[in-house]
């Protein structure tokens, strides 16, 4: 039971990484209409970002779940760094083309690998890392649960939960949502309505990179930086957006929470005697993906038309 | 004729490189219903999209009052009062039909939920299915939709391409009846109609387009009374 | 679109064969003046084929058909795996079978695994048979990893004999080999040169059966029911068109190109391993077919030339670089800025596809525009 | 200089080439003989940390050479990526071999691509291959593709015997999905006679290993052994240490898990009693403290072994054409074993060794003993290689003796 | 009193040579019911006629019919053989084909090429004959190249044979859409609204196109709310009203029933 319990909390901690990243995507996805292969590479981005910032204001006094300010600081900059370099690059980049998505989904690609050229020419490729110290197991929950927690997860959990209910908050509580939606699907109906595209796309091209940003950071946090994290990840967290629902930001958390959780309840199955190793734990977390979108051939959250 | 409020002068337009429309002109008074018919692919829906931005005329120029907006962005023009209903594509399908009404009053400064309110009283076809994905609606409903969206801006100036395409003859009297009564609350409208003697019935002024040049215009009952104009456009009697 | 030029060529293509042709002179020339080696040169011939052969193959799933497959690799590593495990000496299940038995081996194969991967994937649409596809992709290349009594597993499969190295004369060469013409010896060539020129027959062979068969099958009514199953497989299926079974036969027909792929390179490299069934190779396709020209089978050989030529292309530009930034990146950062700069000129491909789906004989009675 | 951007330049007036696919490394004397060789590296993918670590031994091997001059002329090195894959890695070395038709090859990291690069470019030619990093078992059936690195078996039998004379009696054996992994992995598993109570493998590049982790630990493993990158040891270190398990059982670990930037990550304190087998030299050589303050002064941090094998690749290299006769493959591999075999007299430098040559050594009057061990190279190719023990103590590695391979 | 005795409430069946048979068919969205108990048979030979007001579920019955919706209860037959719950393509090859209302756009196709989609069962669908019998290939395409010219010049854009068939106005595509159907040669042929957004004057040229393929064995099942071109062609006429069928009749008849002018029609504009 308690070996269950805390495959359960080691997914949430890797599904929080993975909805942060898969979020921004399906924005991406929804409104700019393409698969976005630079993505993952953003991520990285905005955990370099952060690494370069924490070593400005790593020093800044007091601690918040173990994390000191100045983590929280340099997160912020991550994030706006990603942002103002995805909006950099859709300016200079992706608008000016003139081509169907596909031709952007491979465009993509080549801003991935430039990406990830200025970071590996700029870090090199050897493994980084905050200098924060590790903590350990919160010793209640040990105790208690005999669960290992470390204030570390909370903090992750907790500051993707943050993050996802204000983007929730902006989605819902103002027109942005509808007007983002309204883009996706008709963006010459939308500019007929009145609906400034341009700024909508750019609005939709920040709040993507800088949560793709937050996800990069946390998962340099959890485990540590290199200029290939995010490219790493990326196949997952595209599983989680289409597992969800492509275009739905909803649906992405969830398929993100899914995909998060079967990775890591891989080892369940051997607990629960399948002759199931490890080895093939992404495997087994594609299986079900196909079976899933068998059901629900438009993911989770689309419709079933 | 009264003022005009809108006027196409000379004006180049096309697709691409693929020219539609060739030095067309025409006027729309203040306060007056227009109607423009001719033969499929005469250019009639292009001569809408040139005034609402969507192309950019190549040569000539289109005015709203004594502004010249040829070229200016769709989301401005919205903006100073020109509402347009397109012929194909014209609802979001994925949102909800009051989502889709709510778009059209993204431009509005305030007293929206009032506009949509009355909007809802004036089509209950739509009240019944707020909620419902516009997708999922029937042919005809869509159109209802899309004309509701438009005037969800309470524009001076509307521009309609075939409001009454697909729509049963009793809906199709009602949106013609709408349109009479926007305009009786002071909207000159612009409609393009290929149920042309209705169209041309409830206007005051009507325009015959072929191949991209204006063939024919004049007092909407001059044109009905025309036997050549009928004969090669308006076919033998009222379609509904 | 509106110049159709059918059964002639457009400008585009004429100016796309000049500079082919130019750029063939022009290694012809480095080669003579010894700037280029021979064996290196062949040695790239059959990387671009069988990058050719990948595109092409992808091009009747994506091109002609809308599918979008990303299990490339996996395919390719078949076809690779396929005639590896029959013919290499260090295989664990058999080895020392003819290569030319082998070859159906591989294509066997792919063409269950097709079927298999294709049987629930197809149903999917778009983006979704996407992301499906690569799932099951790397299914395959995990099960290939791990199931080391088959297929030996990391460690890769070593031994691999030559194509053609049980064929009557073609098998017995000795080295280097004398070029004999009327007793006295005109040149000789290194066992690199005749292996490499060999492959790069053998890989002509397969390209150019591959091209002409394609091109039968695309402009025809066969390859018209697929086009408009890609743009609305709705539409397809009002018409009376069994879009599944046409998806089908074109997933199996492209897989098995790619297959063919993967079998040439078992005898080109002659070493494979699960390495060779990374996804970074499917990506590397799409970017072929991408860059080439979606739905043209010209486009799909093209660009799986480009995408060699950026590959190996890059090498050498990052030679002369005196730029303040190691070779590595700077090679990373010029691929991605030309795959940019295509897309940006070239929007629909280099050779995009300008000709109909018509059978183009029945359009030769001068009936034309 | 190296293809590692933050490497900087050599520094002192040699070869100001700045990029580099194919750099040539040369002094600045050019009036004799330039002898270029090839060096196919990971500088790109998944192993270019590795890569990378190369480029800075390579750097100063070649400055060591080149101040002293090799035969009569100078050294250069042909540099191409293999972007860490077999693909690349073929293509590459077939630029080397077949277009600039280098008679010897120094090529590469994964022991899988080194494999592919000889089957597909090297074999049945007489071109030399040295693999600088290659550790798999299976290269030793390849008696022409030498390597400096010890085979990995020697180093799954001595962490064997440590785990026997530590007393465990079980162990949980982790190890990475390649051809490294798997075969040191088997073995381990055939060497040691207690019980194996888990055996898996784990990817590359993953974000997260907690399932691996919770796994052993659900073993009452008294050991765990790994066999697995710097990366990804250093992450499930790290979450071990977050899971609470760090003390449930011995831990015990390959050459490539033990790294200065690994206990950096690591909490204080967490990897304490850890032991870790890694293919040495005598710390206390000279030659090699020579090299690490050289290589501190350089790149500000400590060589690891990996470094110390591509310095010594490239140095063999340059002895083998001091030694032979022409400068042609068959000539190269002739002697290329000799300058390294314990016959000779032993030289730790290259400079020493290359005066025993020019004084009219023959090639067996040479035993090279470099920076990184004895080398001295065998009828398959492989090194002697030297181990060491090392064990974390007080969040630092502390040797506790040598094994000889 | 006379006509209004010529209307059947309700569906008339049981006719002779039904080509298609919907029994009770129902289809309910969420707790919407778009069709609720539709019953309607199509006599060979006629053309038949679909009204009613919008919304009221004929697209629906043609979505049902044609087996792009799985019908929650009833059943679908096409000449005799009962097709329900069948693809779309099997339906098809039982010898009916449909129109879409909205028209579908076949990108990267020319006006041609779109039609020569159209043609049921050609030989150079399958791969082999490609290589085994190419002659007998070439001869089929030309003779639908042929086809298609014809049909697009009757429709008056034969000058757009060769354009891409996306770059068309609204009316055009609805033509392309309606000739594409036509080149299927089906026995039955279920047009919605083929002529919503074509100029009156086509429209009346359409409506002698139809009559003349109905003479050559056509059978047309026709949704269309123009009431000029649906009382000259059809004969009978079903109208449909909240999913199920109100009446089916004569046109002249149909046309003056109280039920029909209330639910459909309307009143006299004021
Ligand atoms: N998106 C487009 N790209 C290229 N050409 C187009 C496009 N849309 C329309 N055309 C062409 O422009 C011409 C005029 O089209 P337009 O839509 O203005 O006609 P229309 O008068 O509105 O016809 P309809 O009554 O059929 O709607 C037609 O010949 C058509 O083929
Ligand atoms: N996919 C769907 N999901 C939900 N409701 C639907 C769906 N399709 C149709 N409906 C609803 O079913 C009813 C019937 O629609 P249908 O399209 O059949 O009408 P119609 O008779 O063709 O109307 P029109 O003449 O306007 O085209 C409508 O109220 C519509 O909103
Ligand atoms: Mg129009
Ligand atoms: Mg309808």
């Amino acid at each position: 039971m308690a070996q269950i319990l805390q495959y359960l909390a080691n997914g949430l901690v890797f599904s929080s990484i993975i909805i942060l990243g898969s979020i921004g995507l399906s924005l991406v996805y929804s409104i700019a209409d393409f698969a976005n292969f630079a993505h993952g590479d953003t991520m990285t981005l905005g955990a370099y970002g952060a690494l370069v910032a924490f070593g400005v204001f790593g020093g800044l006094g007091g601690t918040v779940l173990g994390l000191p300010i100045g983590f929280f600081i340099a997160l912020a900059v991550g994030m706006a760094l990603a942002a103002v370099v995805a909006v950099l690059t859709h300016i200079l980049v992706y608008k000016p083309l003139d081509t169907d998505s596909i031709g952007l989904l491979i465009t993509s690609i080549g801003v991935a690998f430039v990406y990830r050229a200025v970071l590996q020419a700029s870090f090199g490729t050897d493994f980084l890392q905050y200098d924060i110290r590790r903590s350990g197991p919160i010793p209640v929950l040990l105790d208690t649960l005999d669960v290992a927690v470390t204030q570390r997860d909370v903090a992750i959990i907790v500051s993707a939960a943050v993050l996802v209910v204000a983007l929730h908050l902006l989605l819902q509580r103002t027109t942005l949502g509808r007007k983002m939606r309204a883009t996706a699907d008709n963006p010459d109906l939308a500019r007929v309505s009145g609906i400034r595209t341009d700024r909508v796309i750019l609005v939709m091209w920040v709040v993507g990179s800088a949560l793709a940003a937050a996800g990069g950071v946390f998962l340099a946090l959890y485990s540590q930086l290199d200029p290939r994290i995010g490219f790493n990840i990326l196949l997952v967290v595209f599983a989680a957006v289409i597992l969800g629902g492509i275009g739905s930001v909803y649906g992405a958390m969830l398929g993100g929470l899914l995909i998060g959780m079967l990775h890591e309840l891989t080892p369940l199955l051997g607990d629960i005697g399948l002759p199931i190793s490890n080895a093939y734990a992404p495997a087994v977390a594609f299986v079900i993906m196909v079976a899933v979108l068998l059901v629900r051939p438009r993911g989770i959250a689309g419709d079933m038309t | 004729m009264t003022d005009p409020i809108l006027t196409v002068d000379g004006v180049d337009s096309g697709y691409g490189e693929v020219q539609v429309l060739d030095d067309l002109s025409l006027t729309l008074g203040e306060g007056e219903i227009a109607c423009l018919v001719g033969p499929n692919g005469a250019g009639k829906s292009t001569v809408l999209k040139t005034v609402f931005g969507m192309l950019e005329p190549w040569t000539g120029s289109v005015r709203l009052g004594d502004r010249e907006i040829g070229g200016m962005a769709p989301e401005d023009i919205v903006r100073i009062g020109v509402g347009y209903v397109p012929q194909t594509e014209n609802v979001f399908g994925s949102l909800t039909i009051d989502e889709n009404l709510r778009m059209g009053g993204v431009a509005r400064d305030g007293g929206l939920d009032e506009v949509v309110a009355e909007l809802y009283d004036r089509f209950p076809i739509l009240d019944d299915k707020r909620t419902a994905n516009a997708k999922t609606l029937s042919g005809g409903q869509r159109q209802v939709l899309a004309f509701a969206r438009a005037l969800v801006m309470e524009p001076d100036v509307l521009l309609i391409d075939e409001p009454s395409a697909g729509l049963a003859p009793n809906t199709a009297k009602e949106v013609f009846d709408d349109v009479e009564t926007v305009n009786e609350l002071g909207t000159s409208i612009l409609m393009v109609e290929q149920n042309a003697r209705e169209g041309l019935g409830i206007s005051d002024r009507g325009f015959v387009l072929d191949q991209g040049t204006v063939k024919f215009e004049g007092e909407a009952d001059s044109l009905l009374d025309d036997p050549e104009v009928s004969r090669l456009y308006l076919g033998g009697e009222s379609r509904r | 679109m509106s110049t159709l030029d059918v059964g002639g060529y457009s400008p585009r293509e004429k100016g796309v064969a000049g500079l082919l042709g130019a750029l063939a002179a022009l290694l012809l020339l480095a080669v003579i003046t010894g700037f280029l080696a021979p064996a290196y040169l062949l040695y790239l011939v059959g990387l671009s084929a069988m990058y050719m052969l990948l595109s092409m193959g992808l091009n009747v799933q994506w091109g002609y058909g809308g599918m979008i497959n990303f299990s490339v690799a996996a395919f390719f590593g078949l076809g690779a795996y396929g005639t590896a495990l029959l013919t290499a000496s260090g295989s664990p299940i058999s080895g020392g079978v003819s290569p030319i038995v082998a070859l159906f081996g591989g294509l066997g194969l792919a063409a269950v695994l097709a079927v298999i991967i294709g049987y629930p994937t197809l149903k999917l649409r778009d983006d979704y048979l996407a992301i499906a596809s690569l799932g099951l992709a790397e299914v395959v290349r995990i099960f290939i990893l791990n199931e080391s009594q088959w297929t030996a597993g990391s460690a890769g499969l070593t031994g691999i004999p030559l194509f053609f190295s049980d064929w009557p004369v073609l098998g017995d060469l000795t080295y280097p080999y004398v070029f004999n013409v009327g007793g006295t010896s005109l040149f000789y060539m290194s066992q690199s040169v005749v292996t490499s020129a060999l492959n790069v027959v053998l890989v002509t062979v397969i390209v150019a059966a591959v091209y002409l068969f394609l091109r039968r099958i695309h402009q025809s009514p066969w390859g018209r029911v697929l086009r408009t199953i890609r743009t609305d497989e709705d539409l397809a299926e009002t018409l009376g068109k069994n879009t599944f079974a046409f998806k089908m036969q074109a997933f199996v027909i492209g897989s098995l190109i790619m297959a063919l792929a993967g079998v040439f390179y078992s005898h080109l490299v002659l070493f494979v391993s699960p390495q060779d069934l990374q996804p970074i190779t499917t990506f590397y396709v799409w970017v072929a077919v991408i860059l080439g020209g979606t739905g043209s089978d010209r486009g799909a050989m093209l660009g799986g030339f480009t995408i060699v030529a950026i590959q190996q292309g890059t090498r050498f530009m990052t030679d002369t670089g005196a730029l303040p930034i190691g070779a590595a990146p700077l090679r990373l950062m010029l691929v991605g800025l030309l795959i940019i700069f295509i897309v940006r000129l070239r929007p629909e491909g280099i050779l995009p596809p300008e000709r109909e789906l018509i059978w183009p004989d029945s359009l030769g009675g001068g009936r034309n525009e | 200089s190296g293809g590692a951007p933050e490497d900087g330049d050599g520094g002192d007036g040699d070869g100001g080439d700045g990029g580099d696919g194919e750099s040539t490394d040369s002094s600045t004397d050019s009036s004799s003989e330039t002898y270029t060789i090839g060096m196919v590296d990971s500088l790109s993918g998944s192993l270019s940390a590795f890569g990378q670590r190369n480029q800075r031994g390579k750097e100063i091997a070649l400055d060591d050479i080149n101040s002293v001059g090799v035969g009569g002329g100078e050294l250069a090195i042909s540099q191409e990526d293999d972007q860490s894959t077999s693909q690349g890695g073929v293509s590459a070395a077939q630029t080397l071999v077949n277009q600039e038709e280098v008679p010897l090859l120094i090529g590469t990291v994964g022991s899988g691509v080194s494999t592919a690069i000889h089957e597909s470019v090297v074999q049945n030619t007489d071109v030399v291959q040295i693999s600088q990093n290659s550790t798999s078992p299976n290269l030793t059936n390849f008696p022409d593709l030498l390597r400096m690195p010890p085979a990995g078996k020697a180093q799954a039998e001595a962490i064997s015997t440590l785990l026997d004379e530590d007393d465990n009696e079980s162990a949980a054996l982790a190890w990475i999905n390649n051809d490294y992994g798997q075969s040191v992995g088997e073995a381990f598993v055939d060497a040691f006679d207690g019980e194996i109570v888990y055996n898996e493998p784990h990817d590359q590049g993953q974000s997260s290993y907690s399932s691996t982790i919770s796994s052993m630990a659900d073993t009452d493993a008294d050991a765990w052994v790994f066999i697995t990158y710097q990366p990804e040891f250093a992450t499930m270190s790290q979450e071990a240490f977050d899971l609470g398990v760090t003390d449930q059982a011995a831990w015990y670990g390959g050459d490539s898990v033990k790294g200065p930037k690994v206990l950096e990550s690591a909490p204080e304190g967490s990897l304490n009693g850890m032991k870790a087998v890694v293919p040495s030299v005598p710390q206390d050589a000279e030659n090699y403290q020579g090299f690490v303050s050289e290589f501190e002064e350089r790149f500000g941090e400590e060589p690891t072994s990996w470094s110390a094998y591509a310095y010594d690749a490239v140095v063999v290299s340059a002895l083998a054409i001091e030694a032979a006769d022409e400068f042609t493959g068959a000539a190269l591999s002739e002697v290329v074993r000799d300058v390294t075999r314990p016959e000779g007299e032993e030289a730790t430098t290259y400079a020493d060794a290359h005066e025993i040559l020019a004084n009219g050594g023959s090639p067996s009057d040479v035993d090279y003993t470099g920076v990184s061990g004895p080398i001295d190279l065998d009828e398959n190719g492989d090194p002697v290689g030297l181990l060491q023990v090392f064990e974390v103590v007080d969040h630092a590695y502390e040797s506790a003796g040598f094994i000889e391979g | 009193m006379s006509e209004q005795s010529l209307v059947s409430d309700g569906p008339i069946l049981g006719k002779e040579d039904p080509v298609l048979r919907a029994e009770g068919l129902e289809k309910r969205f969420g707790g919407l019911v778009a069709t609720d108990d539709a019953s309607i048979e199509v006599e060979r030979g006629t053309i038949t006629g679909l009204i009613g007001p919008n919304g009221a579920g004929k697209s629906t019955l043609f979505n049902l019919v044609s087996g792009f919706y799985e019908p929650d209860a009833g059943s679908v037959a096409v000449n005799g053989v009962d097709v329900t719950g069948k693809k779309p393509h099997q339906i098809a090859d039982q010898g009916m084909i449909r129109t879409f209302q909205t028209p579908r756009k076949p990108e990267g196709m020319t006006v041609r090429e779109a039609l020569l989609v159209g043609p049921h069962n050609q030989t150079g669908e399958s791969i082999i004959p490609l290589f085994t019998s190419p002659d007998t290939v070439e001869q089929e395409e030309r003779r639908s190249l042929e086809q298609a010219q014809q049909m697009l010049e009757r429709f008056e854009i034969g000058d757009l044979a060769t354009q891409p068939a996306t770059d068309l106005s609204g009316g055009q595509m609805k033509l392309v859409e309606l000739a594409r159907g036509m080149m299927a040669e089906p026995d039955l042929l279920l047009l919605d609204e083929p002529v919503a957004g074509v100029n009156p004057v086509l429209a009346d040229k359409l409506a002698g196109f139809i009559e003349e393929l109905n003479e050559e064995g056509i059978t047309f099942l026709i949704i269309e709310h123009d009431m000029n071109f649906i009382m000259r062609l059809a004969d009978p006429i079903i109208v449909l009203n909240q999913g199920s069928v109100l009446v089916e009749g004569p046109p002249e008849a149909v046309r003056s029933d109280e039920r029909v002018i209330d639910a459909y029609l309307g009143g006299p504009s004021e």
